[in-house]
């Protein structure tokens, strides 16, 4: 009987997948006619716009080629960073961030966040289903600025990156199922509505907000997330003793850093390509001045990072240096386009100092964030948007505009995810046992080791004083 | 002289530590093993296989001790090496195992003074 | 005595590599006349004929770099999902596809698969060898959609793809000396034969089969070629107990799931890349269009493999959802190109499933495929070429030329390496002997560990029952 | 008091960084003129050259992207085959490499190395700190061949290798603060002064002294910085015995060849990159040429250093194998515009058979390079530079100045890294002593294991005979 | 009381265990060690280097019997240890040891009923 | 006959084992294990928190002896063992036990000739 009732909680939450897959032949009889109609109105275009529509489409392919490839980057820092015992879960969750992500963001997701001119200024609005405007055949608008598959393909990315940085900071206790819950949730309905009021024409866009390649719209809202998922989860068993917060080093540190260098080649993708047309000399100009501050402020960042941990902990830490190099990225996204390099350089040194920083902060409120997620994406996210209210020379771009539009956009993800995550601990879903914690989720969740062949220890290290 | 070989769980090795300590049984060699007794393994799966692990991880304790210790020691690691109160089924063994003779190797020291 | 025959054996096929080498010194004496030639020919082109021929080149330039960086990937993806002691071994194959096959492909294979106008409709030409039309200089004719060099590298890149996909399936049992005679044979006849079929213009190309980027002309070689060797080396030691298949786990989960991402960026070269003309706002659109559905199909196979593996086997098995994402990958690389986005989604999730068949398939079969090169290159390759039947919307695609042109290509592939193996096995270097294999072949055929610092376990897990 | 020395020892060099904290400081206040200044000198530019510029500053954007990539090889590469315990040694060095190096070359590297016209055919110039003629608006110079900021990005990348190379042959052994120490004067001074020599348009440039992309500028001047250290640092423990050399075999061939594959790919930004103008049928006929005969040359060494070592060895060694693929590509570096196809294939031939016999003679002179940093950047960097002489076709090139000038540049490195390493060594700086050694870097440099769940053996191997 | 320890090739692992089996011989603990002995090594190379690997991977079990199963236990670590019929140089020793106590940690039970 | 077991530093392998080698020692077999002795351990940090790691890396070696070598053997590894001309603290031990028997798998021979 209590088996039965397991495979029915199994089976309830599946049944979500399942759920988007009855989507998709509901919607078999939906696209055609729409694709159809659309086939005959293609425009004729001038030459330079044909020459502007096909370099501006091709470029951001390859840029958002770039982006998805940080989804390897991720999976790899945050399994070096984790014991080896939750390797499987975290490479799982990744996977299906991405691929879960892809069709919710399909479905919901790109019509919720680009839901077309008539809602402008809004709070919310739903363009359909699919990607509107997108053909198999031939470009449905040769005078539009790119292809909307390249704008479907580029958006996307973004939205599964943003699903993906959660991920770290519930590493080690959350069930797999729920994360497959809080992911599809995140990237179908959470991320596009906030997305939607900067980059979808919505209210704060109206209201001058600025934030050229998402510190606050990706980034904050992923760190944010996940801060409400380690908040609601609880530290893992041992984080924390009698107060004091001890270190659960990660597992392969060559993992961590070649995630890190991936991330880093990635965001060449996500913060240039962000200038979505690329065509003519100044767009040019602008798409590779845009990857010189983002170089500076990472590289600014890592060194930041590096020296501070230095004098704080008496010797050279490369988890700080690597957080440093990303915190440097984060800060640098929402104003890439708009600051000097010089303020580049200084946003690269201020991120390293903040994630350290964050790091301690999150010790003393004995929050448990595995890989640093808050401290880099929430923290620097943050960091970013007010950064630009600081060093931007854009035109109407306010301090105080950015103030709101960061604080708005941090609420909103952190407090809706914290009724998700409260919901799902609710229904007693959330969180493993202490037993299969201590085991690993890659054996009570999936049976798995990720490295059989291998006697890994864990229990051999202890906080000093003990 | 005694050489104490205790089984124990990885988890309770923490424990069995402290417990040492108490009774001033401050030195001791330990390796990781893997045991196979009453208790039953797991099912893991690869790509739709089941394999059975009967073999379970252990930590094995070796601790050489003059006879006055080896009561306590027993005591100790019986003590610390118990998961929850009544102890679960795979909690481990100790063999007790008489030494002849024990030698210092920095100094060259033997017999009881080595240990 | 026996020391020495066993030496000359070793020479025996070494020479092979010799044979290649002395094909250089020959053509030295050959190519630069023919480029010296041909130096004067460059044609004038109008102005948007240049901007075309720029674009397509370079784009198609970095398309062919995001195939070779799916070597990387494939080499991650079976080391992963093999055993520590087979480690040197797999990633000296990928290594050795890439680089004896660049070069055999450079002196036979690319003039047999692109024999030229003269060999339209036919089954068997040879265009000589080399690239015809390329040289260091100026652009030989600038009319053309792209320069011959793009061309060659992109196509050279298929070729090892083809080629390294049997590395997985043969993994942990074969002579390195055979791998090197049957990967120089891949890509120096098998594939580029019946890729001529196709993409060479040949007859089934002339009978109206359509493959966009090779699910049937590359993969489903590939895969075929794979079970052909699987067939006649036979399955590893301890893979099939009293008929009872056994699982033998791979030693690094994580550099398995590395290699699936890696792949699918790597893809985004493969099939759009396939577009070959980029230029011109119906080009772009539908290279960007290809990308799309090359995206959904790869989600959709990953969510799909991940369910019909947790409802069988009770538990989410990674592995499934990565070479479910390949399937997705493989599946739709046919008809990228002409199929709706609901249908890409239906694609991939046939193939997530087809792929969990697949992998039982071979078990009842007990036939072993160490990382199911079969079920992802070969079963999806097969349902890619048929797909394209069912779902295609180009002009003249026909279910019944889709099974035709499926069928021949993948019987041409597992017929003739069917024979390759065999004859291999007759001369008695196709497969280590037990003792060898029992050891790893790094050690018994290259005297090296991969992981010297570590001590691996392996043969404490036995199968359930036992 | 020793503890206060010992601390005073760290801030002697960690204020080094400090240093470069302050430059920025300084340059706050001299950037944003001369950036306003520039603003309104925007020139008109025709259509064509609108588009050259454009596709011009993209392609070199995403070639640098490439070449960036490459930081991650390296890394992985020299991890893999070193042993364990120096992993975050080395993965922390790599990232400093390319961060300490951007942040110097663009304060001081970059001016240094373009100074400008004024100093043509010159020894030394200094155009300014920063990107001269670099601004966050639109383009400064639209009748220009690209952005002054695709520039500085792909030049720092270029950088950002040189001193990576380094990394390699002094792993194991060399103080961590020494080492950026190095780091800063290589990419702050050393490269880009012999760098102006050919590229800035300096002297040797003016004497026609040809190297496409860097077979002597870049990869010799990394060699030979590297063999200066491995000959001032001296052998690591163990590593010689008695006169004989005993093998310390790499922690991880995966990571190993993983590294050789992502390097292998990032070089088609470094070759086909250093193109520069990719715009017209020619210039992108000729980019993918480079493509080619890079491919070709790769292949080739790893042929050619799988034959070698398997004749010498008598057994197929895979580090040789990766080596000689790296071999070949750095042979080519110099020529790859300008030799024919067949050349390309001997040029990576005898890549192969140098890589090893360098490899060789080092170990006859008791030098440990652990990575084979010399044989592969130094020797077949210095063969690159020859080999223009002999194969190269374009015009005015020699084998007179190609000697002369891979002489300077390489005499040019060795001499003033030897200097620089020579100081850090009288300074008691440069090596750690042998307990921190033996102990490994990652502990008693940085207080971290790389991978602390996984007990590693490391004595249990001893060479032949002992 | 004897505490056996058998030094055994990898591959005879499940034909020890399934010969222990047989004889009622459930428990044990076993450990990856490296050994030396009569049989030969090999050369492993590395960039052009041999070495010599003299150290073998063998697993070593510990078994702790009471005397009435010494024999037994010893008789089917022999026959499930031997490398095809003859045995092979190399397929390892078995060392009986003497054993004062034996201690279960879950119940203190001690002696042989704790076995 | 006794089964000698050394801990040892991981660094003096290779001089234990010549020196046994010396006196005809030929056969023995090693484990890796950690040890917790007099020798102080280090402070190792993750991402700005410090860590005790007192568990030192140490090699066992387990070697079966006939009662005329054990003298012999205990010597070897006192020389070959010492870090140093005086030796360092952490240096290890030996424990020699008694063994009532011994066993050669491949063969059944049994006592002294077995060894
Ligand atoms: N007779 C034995 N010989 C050697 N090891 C034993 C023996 N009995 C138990 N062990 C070790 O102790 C561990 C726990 O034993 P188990 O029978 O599972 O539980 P319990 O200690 O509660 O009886 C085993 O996994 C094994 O490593
Ligand atoms: N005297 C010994 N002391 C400790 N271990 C031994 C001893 N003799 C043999 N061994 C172990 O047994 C293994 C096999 O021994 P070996 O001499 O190679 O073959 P055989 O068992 O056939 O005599 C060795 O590798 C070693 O681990
Ligand atoms: N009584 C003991 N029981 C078991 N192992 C011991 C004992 N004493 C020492 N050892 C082992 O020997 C190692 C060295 O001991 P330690 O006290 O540090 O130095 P020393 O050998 O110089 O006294 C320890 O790390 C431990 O592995």
């Amino acid at each position: 009987m209590k088996y039965f009732i397991g495979r029915l909680g199994d089976w309830r939450t599946t049944s979500l997948v399942a759920l988007a897959v009855t989507a998709t032949v509901l919607s078999l009889f939906i696209f055609p006619a729409v694709a159809l109609a659309q086939d005959e109105a293609a425009a004729t275009a001038s030459q330079e716009q044909e020459a502007a529509y096909t370099l501006n489409t091709l470029v951001m392919f390859l840029c958002a080629v770039l982006v998805l490839f940080m989804q390897a980057g991720f999976a790899m820092l945050e399994v070096g960073m984790n014991a080896a015992k939750n390797t499987i879960n975290i490479l799982f969750k990744n996977v299906m961030d991405l691929s879960v992500g892809v069709l919710l963001f399909f479905f919901i997701g790109f019509g919720l966040m680009y839901p077309g001119g008539d809602y402008e200024g809004k709070w919310f609005g739903f363009g359909g289903t699919g990607i509107s405007g997108m053909d198999m055949g031939p470009a449905v608008d040769a005078t539009a600025d790119y292809s909307p598959s390249a704008d479907f393909l580029f958006q996307v990315a973004f939205a599964a990156t943003a699903a993906t940085i959660v991920s770290g900071a519930v590493a080690g206790r959350m069930h797999f199922k729920s994360y497959l819950v809080y992911s599809a949730i995140l990237t179908g309905l959470i991320y596009p509505i906030s997305g939607m009021w900067k980059w979808g024409g919505g209210w704060l866009d109206a209201m001058g907000f600025q934030d050229f390649a998402g510190s606050v719209v990706v980034h904050a809202v992923g760190g944010f997330a996940g801060l409400a998922g380690a908040i609601v989860l609880g530290p893992r068993i041992g984080r924390f003793v009698q107060g004091k917060s001890v270190a659960m080093p990660g597992h392969n540190i060559t993992f961590a850093a070649l995630g890190v260098l991936i991330l880093w080649v990635g965001w060449y993708g996500f913060n240039p390509g962000s200038q979505l047309t690329y065509w003519g000399a100044d767009n040019a100009s602008i798409t590779t001045y845009i990857a010189v501050t983002t170089t500076l402020s990472a590289a600014a960042g890592a060194v930041a990072a590096m020296v501070v941990g230095w004098v704080m902990f008496n010797k050279p830490d490369v988890t700080m240096a690597l957080n440093g190099a990303l915190a440097g990225l984060v800060g640098i996204t929402a104003n890439c386009d708009q600051v000097a390099l010089w303020a580049s350089i200084v946003i690269g040194l201020v991120s390293g100092l903040l994630v350290v920083v964050g790091i301690m902060l999150l010790d003393k409120l004995s929050i448990d964030d595995p890989v640093g997620a808050w401290p880099v994406h929430g923290l620097c996210g943050i960091w970013g948007g007010l950064a630009t209210g600081i060093f931007g020379t854009a035109e109407g771009v306010s301090f105080g505009t950015q103030l709101i539009g960061t604080a708005v956009i941090c609420a909103w993800a952190f407090f809706t995810m914290l009724i998700v995550f409260a919901i799902l601990k609710a229904a007693g879903i959330l969180r493993v046992s202490a037993e299969e914690e201590t085991r690993g989720l890659d054996i009570s969740e999936h049976g798995m080791h990720a490295y059989p062949q291998i006697q890994l220890t864990e229990d051999h290290v202890s906080p000093v004083g003990a | 002289m005694k050489l104490i070989v205790a089984i124990i769980q990885p988890s309770r090795l923490e424990a069995v530590k402290s417990a040492l300590t108490e009774v001033e049984v401050f030195r001791l060699t330990l390796m990781d093993v893997q045991g196979f007794g009453r208790q039953k393994g797991h099912t893991e799966t690869f790509r739709g296989h089941d394999l059975a692990v009967n073999l379970l991880r252990k930590v094995r304790l070796e601790i050489a001790v003059n006879d006055a210790f080896v009561e306590r020691a027993i005591q100790a690691i019986t003590k610390g090496g118990r998961t929850g109160d009544e102890g679960e089924i795979g909690d481990g063994k100790i063999f007790v195992l008489p030494m002849d003779d024990c030698i210092r190797i920095r100094t060259g020291e033997r017999g009881n003074e080595a240990i």
